[in-house]
């Protein structure tokens, strides 16, 4: 299979698996984020179907502070090996 | 989910291209099921809180609806928030 | 190997995973069901280990109403192409 | 979970039929074990709130014990209705 | 592939299978548990960096109580065929 | 997670060994990238209150430091107290 000089099968395994986690997790930590400022920003009594003003500015705002957040603990973590 | 996340695949053979489009699609559709069941829980939590008969009455529909919608709006905001930090735009204050 | 004139290996691959993503939401909407209505209609000091007629016939009507939300954001979704 | 989710069948050659109810078994087997530790934590979450000893005392047990025995019941009584909406079988009110 | 007496390849998928689902079980239980015992025993004003001696016995203890709940559990479905 | 959880290999072929490795790193890396998630979630939710600014200040930067330190050494002694209990260290109360 693997007779030419290219990656063996199991290598290939091995980076599809890490492509696949890579994924999961931007996805996990786009579902997150969504959850978390649509907490944070949103009137619970659903008055209305559109999003007003106010709740739009408190979006960007929370989007960019959650993304400062993880690039925060992300530096944490990068200094710990156990991680 | 963005399939440039996906970075450069021009090295690879023309299979593992297809296969990794695959595994993607297949993230996408889960991805997607996901969050049609976590919407219906949270507007069903939000808006339904008697139970003294089994349909919705015409108040707890328009939560519902006025919800989802809401939802939907706020999710492809932050999508396109997300998008943009991902891509390191840096916006002022 | 794909021979005759039925699916490719590749092909196969796709329906497996689909099925299994159809199981998967199943199972998921099944679970969210349960926790959702247990939190509506279950009293939380535990005092027996029946479920009592309210709680009974709570069940019944939350079970229906999830049901019907699912079938209303079901359609709201199946409007928007991007879903 | 229910097999029948899978539907038609019959046109598979026996070897994918296998696999597919091998990927039934794993999937119910992984619910199952999920279900599990939801139901550990649920109950742990609402009958133990007191950290004074490291043994779980009398009251804790018994509550534990019947907000198992209630969610497994509670479980039950969901997957009925929710089989009955599956098959579309209409009731009144 | 299976010429010798050794499981088939079918076998064998099962096998890793069930490996599989009995590692990510473990991981949930610890991810619930290190959850649970968060919320239970540590102060969320987050005034300091460090576990104070409270939070420390309140966390040892929690565990135990934790697993201890995860075994009563544990007993009452094993007597139900139907789990 | 513990590699001692995959009970004996000695009697697998060299093969399935490295397969079983594998997986349990597929495993430890998901595992990893969703306590990441979590964790940023959590401190965030805690910690970040005010969406008058688009930048964390001084008082929220701090508290998710704090946060995440407190977490990080939360989950390193529950998973020592775990580990014990694992392996079936009994302790007085």
């Amino acid at each position: 299979m693997a007779a030419k000089g290219g990656p063996s099968n199991f290598e290939k395994e091995q980076m599809f698996g890490m492509a696949e986690k890579e994924m999961e997790y931007r996805v996990d930590l786009f579902n997150r984020l969504t959850h978390a400022c649509f907490n944070k920003c949103i009137e619970k009594r659903y008055k209305e179907a559109e999003l007003n003003m106010g709740e739009n500015s408190c979006i960007d705002r929370c989007v960019s502070k959650y993304w400062q957040v993880t690039n925060l603990v992300g530096q944490m973590l990068g200094n710990r090996p156990q991680m | 989910m963005d399939k440039s996340m996906l970075g450069d695949l021009d090295g690879l053979p023309e299979e593992d291209k297809m296969r990794m489009a695959a595994m993607v699609d297949q993230l996408q559709i889960r991805d997607s099921l996901r969050m049609y069941n976590s919407l219906v829980e949270r507007c069903f939590t939000d808006c339904v809180d008697t139970f003294r008969r089994k349909t919705l009455d015409k108040q707890e529909e328009s939560c519902v609806r006025r919800c989802a919608e809401k939802f939907l709006k706020h999710s492809m905001r932050v999508g396109m928030r997300f998008a943009e930090l991902n891509q390191g735009v840096a916006t002022p204050d």
